[in-house]
């Protein structure tokens, strides 16, 4: 019998049972950044947070500077500066507790300082003289992550664990506005979404990819539109704006906390540094655009918050200056010396035991750095 | 705890059982990939194990491969230990930028402080009327990435024995299971299981004195009916059983060949920059003297797999086992 | 000197020129599934289109259940049957112009033999004489594609490649629910949108992927949704109701074809048959479901119209049985005869030209068969 | 037609001029990948493409390698030419299953019908201070990828030779670019450059009689070094660069080996399950009765690529090569 076959009332059902899974309207973000700086609501701003704010912006650009400088001195293989983005860098770092992690990327050392992090070990891929210098359980900080967006898997799958073992732990995973187009990133918010994961993913809209304008990455109308796509919301804030970034973030985390659920937070920055050392800016971007972003510095923001409200006299201004060269003398000198490095570390970290294969080649190696030994020892 | 009595049982069973027991024992023990809930996987290995465990510990994921080992990535970091299905050897591959760089690194990567305890399951391998995309043998990209251990079983004890190994392991493990195996039946005890201690011991499943096939997986069984029709040649085959082919078993497999003095790789993946050049350069590297004949290989052919209706003439099968076997250069000997 | 020193004017600007890049509201999709069938809109549909849809519909039911049945007698490896969601396969082979380009995935058999080609070569694949049994150049039907999404950013490419050769071709891909969470289905919707490439994306989502309900698979608000989020439109259609896919896809197409870019169409359908003839659908759903989505199926939808109507009498409908039934025998008749294959094609076509390596194996395959031959020779 | 008259030039020009020939010469050809457009490529190799042949002839593509691939795989369907890049070896892994499971595989699935001539340039191997992720050699998985040609250029004339000759090909080529050789310079006439026809045709660099250096790509001026040096000890060695690992110029190399009766393999992948196992194995089937010793590999450890600091540990230098033709036995002989 074929269905024509079949008669029965002329039913106008809809598909059986289908509606709309949550309702969009609460998860798209709104049409401009949020901010607080320059706005009214500056006033309300709570005086401690600004001059913390202000004494970590101040570090991080100081970092920002002489980890740039150590390049030139050949002390760092690469650096990719955070310059004009550090309201973004410090906002992810205070908007965790302690119990939180962080998921930072390659362009994010300067998150993981302002947690606490040893500046010269977090530095330490990025001088190379090893992929990650410390123990990402100890600070709860992932490794600083190259692999664009593969970091945010990552930071779902913790966040999913901790909450299997009754943890309220939350995780923020940073990633590039080039990154949000890697199918690691779909793949990441439609887990954490469908989990549940306790995540927090902040989007860094430095407006290029390398040389790659945003205009050519994506069509949307904005990246924190993508999170109805998952059913998360989806938040817009201007990065530069530092108090406007802490609050969004610390809103977020506290809903993952709650049981709420992961947020994707575009942070609208720039980039005012070239990509890295290495890379030329002036090849595909023009001075007038980095001069309008200068206006719009993230240090300038809160400084002159900090002053209209006469938070920041001389004094201030001074002590929180040297306590950022202090930092980075610190940095300078210690970056400065010779890490002591054992080649036969090489083979240590491969397995949780030497296979027959590496002990051979760990034999090899050793003998020739005893001949090399030996033979500097003839030498001398 | 339930007991599921199976005697024989099928290779299918017995992980299934490594599975469960593994679960049993130890909490952080998580499950997870595409349909290993409610369905019990499509090959059935997860049967009634969310029903078990529940659903928090053999999960239903999207569908996305980069994002479930992605995911078990993070897990590990947080002291879990996932056993990660990928359904068909094929489709792990858009996990491998995972898998390569960070499955396989981040015990490096972090100078041991971070290690990557995921058993990463991929059945492989032909030989059961699949469709393109389900019968890839892909253990030569594992192979080529330090930081894996790369294991397959060919018996029933074995796919018990190594899987609780593999999960037990602290390292990541691609654990490949013969596809064709999974209806193999053996006598089997599940209430006395044995697991295998420690990973990267090769076994010798049959003595012989003429020459060495080595082998693994879903070759082992041809090899050794290849090693009974020999006999019929007056040859007398040695079939050695890798189990393992990271971390490999350099000392059985070059005290089998060093006895036979000749030696022939057996394996279903092609030929070309598959597992048996390794294998054949290090038993040459190893046991150049004692060998009457180089060391040959009998593998897929360097193409893609084929369609079922012409599969047979791609796996390697008895005959061209034999044939290989026939061209060890007995001249030499006689 | 710091930014601090730097004096000026308290400027509360936005992050410099920042604005929405599109406006994200009309690229929302509706509520509720656009239906026409059972509904007034319904009356408008014009009477040939009703009448060639129920043809195509029967005849495609046909096709399904005899694909079916030839798994059972060994004459398909697999057959992963679309019974339920006929709609949705015919509304796109009928939306297409013949210079157009189909996408299909696995599931969709039916919509290349809906565009005409032979149903017989459509099933080598899954036949297993080998992976595809037509030239797509001269189809314009690309293989049916078995890993999940990854034939959607070959879409785009070739959508891409037409329109820069100046030819108004548009592309086709179809794709399931489980699909849409792989990376590939995010990375061909962005490339899409960002080179405004003439893509028309069907995402049937039939409520599984195997046994995964779209709950474990998605938290969003709807599959169509995720359009927004690249900045294109999303649409949602009833994908039983042949008339609203047809419509709804023909719309896409032409949007395409008129250099509006890229569309996102989620069908809400059902899979009323198990995933594959080797799935057991009673282990992870009620029959109640089923029964359900049986009121709603599609042929009873355009059935119910054209009778309403007065379209279809029982000459008619007789006659288009008939059709399917022929087609039918036809297709059992050339199924059931074992095709003729050449191994030695095994070596043919892996390169244009073979490589050394390959002309060794070949003449060892050559060699092994003239071997078999003779003792088949010698044995007669 | 602008002409650059580079004399010398850098294996990067050299490249780039093969793409602007390329592009000059075929309209089908489409450059794509990221960066290569307004910035020339992060090696420059692109540099002035998009300027002379507009952004839809030399794209920036989203980042995204899955994409760049699978959308260039649909381009090649309409009959275009597309020429990728992937940034980093590293940042290949992403694209691996459109690789595997479509570049590969679609003129055998299509029956010839639908060809794929891609060119997949992939900037490879290490010695260059790169932080992870940038210094990968991961040659071998496209080795056991059938239907892949594999092809890498040792020097500046060939960069542009072998380069155009992938361009032409109508197979999907993964072009490895040595990044290292990027700055290295020759005298070279852009006016009249030399083609490479066919491509899988190895050449000897240097001709020998004691043993055979066998090599490919950021290696060979290694060998070449290696065997000056080595004429010290009064080893007189042949250099074989291979040009093209898939497909494999077996007669070149087991005519080389041949002749010297010694063979070492040199490469900066990994060594197991690397390149050099799969070539020691086919020489030594080839070879067999010629060798006075086996062959044997200088290769990458079997690590994760080290960090800037401790890469010269890790890569074949010319002392590890005349330690591994130490070893070649020469008792045997003498
Ligand atoms: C998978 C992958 N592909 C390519 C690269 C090379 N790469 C490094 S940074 C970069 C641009 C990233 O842009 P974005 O995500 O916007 O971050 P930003 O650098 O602006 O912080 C690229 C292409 C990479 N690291 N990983
Ligand atoms: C990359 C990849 N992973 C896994 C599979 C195995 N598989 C085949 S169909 C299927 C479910 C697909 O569900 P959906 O996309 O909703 O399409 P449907 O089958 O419902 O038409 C799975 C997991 C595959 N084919 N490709
Ligand atoms: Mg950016
Ligand atoms: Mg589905």
């Amino acid at each position: 019998m074929t269905v024509m076959e079949q008669r029965g009332a002329y039913r106008p059902a809809p598909p059986p049972a289908w509606q709309l899974r949550t309702d969009p309207e609460p998860l798209l973000p709104d049409a401009a950044p949020y901010r607080v700086l320059g706005t009214e609501a500056a006033a309300e701003a709570d005086a401690q947070l600004l001059l913390r704010l202000h004494a970590e912006l101040v570090r991080g650009r100081r970092y920002n500077t002489q980890a740039t400088a150590l390049t030139k001195q050949g002390r760092l293989a690469v650096y990719p500066s955070s310059t004009g983005q550090e309201a973004c860098e410090i906002g992810a770092a205070l908007a965790l507790e302690e119990r939180d992690w962080l998921f930072p990327s390659y362009r994010d050392t300067l998150a993981a300082v302002a947690r606490g992090l040893d500046p010269v070990r977090a530095l330490s891929l990025l001088r190379g003289d090893w992929h990650t210098g410390y123990d990402p359980r100890e600070h709860r900080i992932a490794p600083l992550c190259t692999p664009l967006a593969t970091q945010l898997p990552h930071a779902v799958g913790l966040a999913h664990a901790a909450r299997l073992q009754g943890d309220d732990v939350v995780a923020l995973a940073m990633v590039g506005d080039g990154g949000t187009s890697e199918g690691d990133f779909h793949e990441a918010l439609n887990f954490a979404a469908v989990w549940r994961a306790p995540v927090v993913f902040l989007v860094q809209n430095n407006g290029f990819a390398i040389s790659v304008p945003l205009a050519k990455q994506t069509a949307a109308p904005s990246l924190a539109h993508k999170a109805v796509g998952y059913g998360m919301p989806g938040r817009l804030v201007d990065g530069n704006d530092a108090v406007a970034v802490h609050q969004v973030l610390s809103e977020a985390v506290r809903h993952a906390r709650d049981g709420g659920g992961p947020t994707l937070v575009e942070a609208v920055t720039y980039r005012m540094e070239a990509h890295t050392n290495a890379d030329d800016a002036t090849r595909y971007r023009e001075d007038d655009e980095v001069a309008a972003w200068r206006d719009h510095d993230p240090l300038l923001l809160v400084e002159r918050e900090l002053t209209a409200r006469g938070l920041l006299d001389e004094d201030r201004a001074a002590a929180v200056r040297e306590n950022a060269e202090a930092m980075a003398a610190d940095l300078r000198e210690r970056m400065n010396q010779d890490p002591e490095l054992d080649p036969m570390d090489l083979f240590t970290h491969v397995y949780a035991e030497q296979t027959s294969q590496l002990r051979e080649q760990a034999a090899q190696l050793r003998a020739e750095l005893e001949a090399e030994n030996e033979s500097d020892g003839a030498a001398r | 705890m339930t007991t599921v009595a199976v005697k024989p049982a099928t290779m299918g069973q017995a992980l299934g059982r490594a599975l469960r027991d593994a679960l049993a024992d130890d909490p952080t023990v998580h499950v997870m990939g595409e349909d290993v809930g409610t369905l019990g996987g499509v090959f059935r290995v997860t049967d009634g194990l969310a029903e078990e465990f529940g659903d928090d510990r053999c999960t239903d994921t999207p569908l996305a491969e980069a994002g479930i080992l992605g995911t078990a990535v993070g897990m590990a970091m947080y002291g879990l230990r996932p056993v990660v299905e990928m359904q068909f050897d094929a489709f792990a591959y858009p996990a491998f930028e995972q898998l390569i760089s960070h499955v396989a690194r981040m015990r490096n990567r972090t100078k041991g402080a971070m290690p990557m305890p995921i058993t990463i399951r991929v059945p492989y391998g032909g030989g059961i009327g699949g469709v393109e995309h389900h019968s890839d043998s892909s253990e030569a990209y594992y192979m080529a990435t330090p930081g894996l251990h790369v294991v397959t079983p060919a018996t029933v004890a074995d796919a018990y024995g190594l899987l609780r190994a593999s999960i037990a392991s602290d390292d990541p493990v691609v654990f490949l299971e013969p596809k064709r195996l999974y209806w193999s039946k053996a006598e089997w005890n599940p209430d006395t299981p044995e697991t295998v201690e420690p990973l990267g011991k090769a076994v010798v499943r049959r003595t012989g004195r003429s020459a060495s096939l080595i082998t693994y997986g879903p070759s082992v069984p041809v090899c050794l009916e290849a090693a009974e029709a020999a006999r019929a040649e007056g040859w007398d085959l040695e079939v050695v059983d890798l189990r393992s082919l990271v971390p490999f078993d350099d000392e059985t497999v070059a005290a089998s060949v060093r006895r036979t003095g000749r030696a022939v790789v057996v394996h279903e993946a092609t030929s070309f920059g598959g597992p048996g050049g390794e294998i054949a350069a290090r038993i040459t590297e190893r046991c150049f003297h004692h060998l009457e004949a180089p060391v040959l290989r009998v593998a897929g052919f360097d193409i893609p797999y084929p369609p079922p209706m012409l599969e047979r003439h791609h796996l390697p099968g008895v005959d061209r086992i034999l044939d290989a076997v026939a061209r060890l250069q007995w001249e030499a000997e006689n």
